[in-house]
Parts: structure tokens; C-alpha cells; sequence
């Protein structure tokens, strides 16, 4: 193994280290419940307050409208299944969404569907980016909610999200995003942008895995999806987990004041790594927007190539990356964000995500730039799909 | 550090044996669609009933590569009949095991190695479907085309 | 300050140094994402399989039997409201339960009546068992699912288990016990007691907080509740909590091996505890079944005296300890429980609960029956209650 | 230390003052239930139209306790007419806070001050509904008896 690369930053992040040195009195001796009358049970609450403000005032959002969450995904399923059902009592049961969602948005919207509920798709087109005016077309009289993700987890795209907060709420229809790829990485505003409801995740911005958060707009309602004790004012129930809610806390305030400092050169080697490899690699080409796109964001497709087999060869040079291909998703179709944007299967096989971070150097950019090229021109030495590509030869 | 894969599957991936295509092939044979993410092409050299050679081609993940490189190697030198006779499990096998969602992988290393040994058979003149047996993509099975 | 004496087990406990040691490396550099196809996220996945098989070893299941959720709550929850819709699509809309169940399955339970289910909730009598009995007359033609706790968190006692998963096998009748409180203190064996569900938290085992398990018997199929990614072979999806994951794996295997060598002491010393309480403070009475008992638990009902000073007073005094008067929880009412085995709202408004541990000494207990009796008189001395007590007159 | 109570709560009950009762007391209320898990009993004694005297018995959370404990500082030596005054807003803010859901110890104070007031003009021969008003006991709307 040459050096260590990671490159997978959207897959999940390093805890900072400053971020679990907040953690650590919790997972040692602050042990109590933040529940707990005692004065040792009050200083986990009291740390659990600290957070709640410390995320209030990063998010621009008011305290009382943090609700912690496991995760990511619970706070995507809490947020529409929940007020998905509650609207349904009022015979509202139709959802707007768009193709290239996360599954926890997908899955979750599926689910809706088995139940009766109608689901309308927005597509995203070629640059991988929804249309405010399909959105407002798609609303109805019975649509509850509209839920479109900050931006998308594989190809980067960051959505008009102000925008379609301010049709949805000319329309009085409730808007979620799930911000899980955004918060911590480009500027979130919750009370500015027309938000009613949003999903974030620790571990996507140096906190840890296991702990997320789900905002609600002041004074919106609807049933908990995990029922019980009075925790999270009775709408989240469940012990808390003072180390990981401290630590979301801390990486977010730590995110969010870098963010300015680190985006420019993160941008700048984002498009060095871009213009490097679409330069140095033929008939390969970038996936989603080039510009409204996460600063660490670049996917690309290299025709020819499986990308498994990618990420296999740069997994033994230290190169953490990912791929969009069927076989590294565990099921047997391409990323759903890849064919959404309208690439054909066997392309969108050959993907490779990299999302770098803060930590990626300019040797890094350098290293990734020497090391790709050389791997694709191997995969495609022996691929009987370049072969036809050389030979002119249809192949999708 | 872990892998995804066994030891023997990386070993295989990483240096695949009898990577190539074969100018003056006996036989080719291709299983797999690009828009399924795997192809395989094997191409086979006959002298006196035997594989006196054989090469692949294969666009697929890991264990595509890997099983196309073991089935070459356990197939070279040996007899029209004994290759006809591999079979995926003995390839799965071989290579210390799959990830049970990558066993159709060692399907189409079977598949496609019959699929040259029918070529070749063809190119003799002679019917290859009493011999060989029907052909199949695995992939037509498990991704919609 | 005298001594910090840590009697509030039930509600949480400390994570062992030796289980915050192998969370560690999930904490700092072993970060990578247990999904992710290179080494460096296998890492991550070889753990949580080597947590699972362990496990299935202390738990007595299988390794495909073991989902890690969030907590006791979230594995409640699950267990409960999405088994209950599967089974009412096929006509069956009964659910048995106890009316002392801990909220993550009352609120459940709640939620699903208001959906239209129907609920039978079983008496716990003056010991605070359920009777299999009762449970067997409960059981319906359109009965989906019995769910009844292992051990009830406030009085701590234990509930014929094997027993009552006797009946619902035999009636075939879906069962889930809420072992929140038993894993980790007394043995509890999913294969060989006729259990079909079961949660666990792993902070009530000397684990970290925000994770936990439900185990699932094999072929037993049910919705989701966090729909979205692969992970737990896609039945609960969100990137797995490694550190925690691990933690909770590591304590389950501390806990059950030292539970042999620690109960019997952890046993004296509780009804050292007891004992030495009822003696030395009239008008106090022990509740819950003396014996079937968690070995850790005593809660105590000291009339004329409210629980939340009562743990005030011994804050001061550095002891952690629990109370079911409703001032502790939030609520008006006193603990749900206490009412359950029949006291009267003004005795259980008085009531103690003291949860001590394997870390509990001796001296502990000596201090504890030092410091608790004075305190109960110091408050009686000004308690008008007690004073109507001291006269004979009526004050309920 | 983190404290689930601010300070001056946390002064005012463990170290509650005027506790006790009055044996000669010329007036004494109680406000609150046992079931309800609040109850405070007041003694006031009184001199040329000044509570010259005061003492309560509390059953009830730390606030309970705290809350009589300073509405007794709070009334001592004042006429009857300034401690009739006294609101349960000003004990509230006497101690620095009370959580949302404690606020009710204080109207209890206030209530089972007025009640021993109440008591006091009985004794008198006077009716004191014109004087004190309706007494009313926060536990009736919050605990169902
Ligand atoms: C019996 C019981 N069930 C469920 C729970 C909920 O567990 P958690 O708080 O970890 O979600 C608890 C503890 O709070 C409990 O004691
Ligand atoms: C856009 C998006 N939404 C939701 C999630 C789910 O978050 P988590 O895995 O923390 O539950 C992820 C990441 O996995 C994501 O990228």
C-alpha cells in the first residue's frame, strides 16, 4: 500500500479529534441520565441543552426545534412517514419527491405507497438538478408534502432548496430536506430557506456515527416514530445518547466555522481533480452540474470500466472512493441517481465518486491524478466493452 | 486489514492470469451485457482435444475478473471434455468462496467457456448443442435487460 | 460532598473502561463505513459481524437473529407497531400487553389504539407478576401479538418468561419481551424461551447509550421501521454506529460472564438493603415480589414522605438513586407502576427506588442505610401527611 | 455541578426556613392533597395587623419545600394586607425560577398563605371571602383526585 488516501468523505467522515475530546467525559464518567434529578444526571442534561443551542444557533433555527435522532435515516423516516400519516387524517395523501432521492427517502416513500398513499417523482435531467417549476406543477390540492434532498449524496448537485421552500409555502404545503450531504459542508439555513422540516447527520460532518438530528418548524405537529419515554419533549423517545448528541454538536459548530476558510481550495482542488482526470482519461465525463455542486463532490464515468473493479485496484493503492456501479450497491441495477440523470446502464457502471475533505492535500489531488489514469487503461486492456468502444461498436 | 473478498479472489483479481484476447482463436465465446455491468469473452486455442490455450476478456466487478482468470487456469491443458465439465461450483471453489451475490460471476465463467468450446465446435462444423448443452446468461436472470 | 454512591442502575450505567476500549479504534482512525468495498470499511463490517456472532453467543440465537437498532425504545417500537400492521392486514388486531410495560411499548400500544387496534392490558397484582393465566384467557382468535417486559424497571420484578412464551407458541400467538432490564443481569435465553422478539439497550449494560438490539426469530418477516439503506440486511437501514455496535457487544459479553460470580453478593447486599431500611424506618413497605426480583433492585414506600426531596436530599448527600413520585417524572401522576400493584397515589408519590450494580460495595451499603433513614425523619418532621399519619387520621 | 433547581431553590430547601408549626398559631391553612403529591399547611400568628409569626409543614418536590420556605421570608413581619398581597409570581421570582412545570408549588405558597389568613379572619368573626377572595388549590386542575 503506497500512502492512504480517503476519498469516501460522503460515505462518512473522521470523528475530529477535538469533537470526540467533547465526547469523552460522557462515555467515561458523566455517565448518568440526562433524565435524572441528580446533579449527576442534570450535567448530562445540561450538556444536551448546550448542544441543542450550540445547533440552533449553527442551523439558524431555534432551540426548541432540535430534535436529536439516531441518525440520517430515522430523521428522514420520522419526518415523512409521520407527517405523511397525520395529513392523510385530513385526506391529504399525496407526496411530492424527485427520482434521485436517498433510499431513506425512497424506501420510505415506497412504503407510503403500499399504504394508499400517491407519489409523484419530479425527474432531476441531465444536470442532476430538480426544477422549481416542477415542483410547482406537481402540487395538488391533496399534496401534504414535498420532500427534495439539499443535495444528492452520489453526484453532488445542490438543489434550488430556498426556492422551493417558497413555492411550498405559497402553496401551504409542507417542505422537508434532507440535508444529510449538506449540513456541515455548504451553507444551511433553516429559518432563511423556507424550511419546515430538515434531516441531518453527525457522522457526514466529523461527528459520529449514530447520532443525527431531525429540525421542525415551531408549532408543527405530528406523531413520533419512536414512542415512550419524555425525552426530546416527548417526541423522540429513548435514552439519550449524551456522548454522540455532544459530539454532533461540537462537529457541526467545528464544520460550519472551517466552512468558509476551507471552501475555496476545496473547490479548486475538486476541478483540478475533474479537468485532470476528464483531460487525462478519454471517453470519460462528469456526472451532475459542474458548479452547483458540493465543494468536495466529483463523480465521473469512464466508459469501459466496471467500477467494483475500480475501486478494488485503488482500494490496493490506499484509495478509499466509491462507485455507483450495481455491484457495489448490493443490488443488481446501477445507482438510481446515475440512471436518473439519464446515463445508460453499462456507463453508469463505470462511475467513480471521490468526495474529498479538509484533510485532502494537493499531493493527494496529485497522487489521485498519477494513480486513476493507469488503473482505467488496465481495466480497459482487458474489457471486452472497450474493445467494441475502440472498434466503434454499439455495447450499451 | 479485512476484505471483501477472500484472499484467493484478490489474488486472482489483482494478477489475473491469461488476461488477452487470442488472434487465432478456435473458439471465442461471450456471456454478459454491459448494461448488466458483466461480460465475459473467452478465447480458446484447440490442439488434439485439448485447451492448448486459452485467454480473457472480462468488463465486470471484482469477482467477474477473478473467476474468468481461476477458470482459464483450470481449464488450460486439459481436454474439450474435461472443461466442458466445469462447472461454477468447482470455480466458486477454487477460489475459497463468493459473496452469495456474486456467485452468478462464476456462472458466467462456466457459460462462457462453453460458449467458446460451441464456437469452436461451430467453426468445426459440427452442432455444439448435443455436445455443450444450452448456453445462459446468468444476467438475464437476475438484471432486467 | 460525602461519597458518590451511583444507586440509579436502571437508569443507566457506566460504560466499562475494557468496552469503551474496543470502541475506541471506531472512534478515531477505524472510521471508514462499514458498507464501503475497501479494506478499509471491511474493518468496520468485520467488527459488526464479530459483534453479532457474539451476540448470538450470549443471547443463545443466531447470528441472523440480531439487529442493531438505536436503543430499548426504537427496538420496542419496531417490534411492536410494525408487527402489529403486518398481522392486521391479515384480520388480526388484538394485542396483549401489562399495564406496568415501560412507555416505549405503552405509548406504542397507545399509538396503535388510537389506529384502531384493540389492546388488553394484564394486572401485575400486589407482586407485580403477570399471570400465564391471565395471559392465556387473553389470548384471542384475533390476537397478533403478546407482549410482556422481562423485568419491570421499577420494582424490578421477573416475569414468567418461558411460560407465558409457552402459551402464545401453543396458541400461535407472536411474543416480544422487552428484556431492557434483564440482559445483562440474570440469564435470559432466546432460543430456549419460547421468544420470538426480544430488545435490549446497551446502557443498561455497562455499554455506550444510543444503541441497542432487537433479535428477530429466523423466517420471521415484518415492515421496517427506518426504511433506507442495506444495512441489517436491509431491515434497519442507517449507517451502523460502529463504535457503538461494538460497545454494546463487548458489555453484553462482560456482563454475562461475570454475572455468575456477581449476583449472589449483588443479592445480600440488596436485601441487606432491604432489610436494614424496613427496620430502621416504620411505615415503609418493600415493592415488587420479594424473590423474583432483579438481584440489583429494591424500590421501598416510605409514607408521609415525598420521593422527589427524598432524592434531593441524597443528592446532597452524593447518592444517585430514583423515585416513582410523579414530580421525578414530569408527569402529575405517580409512576404508572406503583399504581399497577395497587398502592395508594399518596404512598407512591413516597416511593424509592435504589438500583445497585456489581461496583456496589459493602460500605456503599452500610452509608446508604446511614444516610437514608435521617433524611426520611427530617422530611416526615415537617410533612403534614405524616402528621396526619402520627394522629390516625385518613390522608390519601 | 449541574442542578435540576437554581440555587436559591436549592438554598431554600435544604435549608427550608421557619419550619415547624405554630401551637398557639391564631390562624392556619393547608392547600394541596396527598394524592396529588403536594400539601402545605401554614401558621401564621398575628400582632397589631402584622403576621408576627409564621411557620408551614410542606409535603411535596424540593420547590414545594423551597417555595414555602421563602414565601414565609417573604411575609414575615409585613401586615396582613402586604402578605395577602404576596403573588405567586413574586415567589417565583424571589427564588430565581421555577421549572415550567413547578410553577403550581408557587401558587400553593401563595394559596395556603391566604388560606391561614382566611382562617385567622374566621377566627375573628370576620368573613373573609371580601378580604382574601376564593381560594382555589392548584393540585384540583392539574392531578385528577
Ligand atoms: C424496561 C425498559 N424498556 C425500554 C427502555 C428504553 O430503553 P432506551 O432508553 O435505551 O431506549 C428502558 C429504559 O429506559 C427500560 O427500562
Ligand atoms: C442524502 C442522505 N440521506 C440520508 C442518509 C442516511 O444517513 P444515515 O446513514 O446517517 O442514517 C445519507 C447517508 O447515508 C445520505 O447521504
Amino acid at each position: 500500500m503506497d500512502r492512504f488516501i480517503y476519498a469516501d468523505n460522503a460515505a462518512t467522515t473522521r470523528i475530529y479529534p477535538e469533537v470526540l475530546e467533547k465526547m469523552m467525559p460522557f462515555l467515561t464518567e458523566q455517565y448518568g441520565n440526562p433524565s435524572s434529578l441528580y446533579s449527576f444526571g442534570q450535567n448530562a442534561r445540561q450538556a444536551i441543552d448546550e448542544a441543542r443551542d450550540t445547533v440552533a444557533e449553527c442551523m439558524n433555527c431555534r432551540f426548541d426545534e432540535v430534535f436529536f435522532t439516531s441518525g440520517g435515516s430515522e430523521a428522514d423516516n420520522w419526518a415523512i412517514r409521520m407527517t405523511a400519516e397525520a395529513l392523510a387524517k385530513k385526506g391529504k395523501k399525496h407526496i411530492v419527491s424527485s427520482v434521485f432521492e436517498h433510499h431513506a427517502v425512497l424506501h420510505t416513500l415506497k412504503a407510503l405507497e403500499k399504504q394508499g398513499f400517491e407519489i409523484t417523482l419530479l425527474p432531476v435531467y441531465e444536470n442532476g438538478l430538480v426544477r422549481v417549476e416542477d415542483v410547482r406543477n406537481a402540487i395538488r390540492p391533496d399534496t401534504s408534502l414535498v420532500t427534495i434532498m439539499f443535495a444528492n449524496n452520489e453526484i453532488g448537485t445542490i438543489q434550488p432548496i430556498p426556492e422551493i421552500g417558497a413555492v411550498c409555502r405559497e402553496k401551504g404545503v409542507l417542505f422537508h430536506t434532507d440535508a444529510v450531504q449538506a449540513v456541515g459542508h455548504i451553507p444551511v439555513d433553516f429559518a432563511g430557506m423556507n424550511i419546515d422540516m430538515l434531516s441531518m447527520s453527525a457522522h457526514k460532518f466529523h461527528g459520529p456515527k449514530g447520532v443525527g438530528a431531525l429540525l421542525i418548524r415551531r408549532g408543527l405537529r405530528f406523531p413520533s416514530l419512536i414512542e415512550g419515554g419524555a425525552q426530546e419533549k416527548g417526541r423522540r423517545a429513548g435514552t439519550e445518547n449524551t456522548a454522540g448528541i455532544v459530539g454532533l454538536a461540537h462537529a457541526l459548530k467545528m464544520t460550519c466555522s472551517e466552512m468558509e476558510k476551507i471552501t475555496p481550495s476545496l473547490i479548486e482542488r475538486r476541478d483540478r481533480l475533474i479537468n485532470g482526470l476528464l483531460e487525462r482519461v478519454e471517453r470519460s465525463r462528469l456526472n451532475g452540474d459542474p458548479v452547483k455542486r458540493l465543494p468536495g463532490n466529483l463523480n465521473i464515468s469512464f466508459e469501459g470500466v466496471e467500477g467494483e473493479s475500480l475501486l478494488l485496484l485503488l482500494d490496493d493503492k490506499g484509495i478509499c472512493a466509491s462507485s455507483g456501479s450495481a455491484c457495489t450497491s448490493g443490488s443488481l441495477d446501477p445507482s438510481h441517481v446515475l440512471l436518473s440523470i439519464g446515463l445508460p446502464h453499462a456507463i453508469a457502471h463505470g462511475s467513480l465518486r471521490l468526495t474529498i475533505s479538509g484533510d485532502t492535500t494537493d499531493e493527494d489531488v496529485d497522487t489521485l491524478l498519477e494513480v486513476i489514469p493507469p488503473i482505467i487503461n488496465r481495466l480497459r486492456s482487458f474489457s471486452p466493452v472497450w474493445e467494441k468502444i475502440t472498434k466503434g461498436e454499439h455495447y450499451e | 486489514m479485512a476484505q471483501y473478498y477472500s484472499d484467493m479472489v484478490m489474488e486472482h483479481f489483482t494478477n489475473p492470469r491469461n488476461v488477452g484476447e487470442l488472434e487465432d482463436a478456435d473458439g471465442v465465446g461471450e456471456i454478459g451485457n454491459a448494461k448488466c455491468g458483466d461480460i465475459m469473452k473467452m478465447y480458446i486455442k484447440v490442439k488434439d482435444g485439448h485447451i492448448s490455450d486459452v485467454k480473457f476478456k472480462t468488463f465486470g466487478c471484482g469477482s467477474a475478473i477473478a473467476t474468468s482468470s481461476i477458470a482459464t487456469e483450470m481449464i488450460k491443458g486439459k481436454t474439450i471434455e474435461e472443461a466442458l465439465k466445469l462447472s461454477n461450483k468447482a470455480v466458486v471453489e477454487a477460489l475459497g468462496g463468493l459473496p452469495p451475490h456474486k456467485i452468478h460471476c462464476s456462472v458466467l465463467a462456466e457459460q462462457s467457456i462453453k460458449a467458446a468450446i460451441a464456437d469452436y465446435y461451430r467453426r468445426q462444423g459440427v452442432d455444439p448443442t448435443p455436445l455443450v448443452g444450452e448456453l445462459h446468461d446468468p444476467d438475464e436472470k437476475i438484471c432486467e435487460l
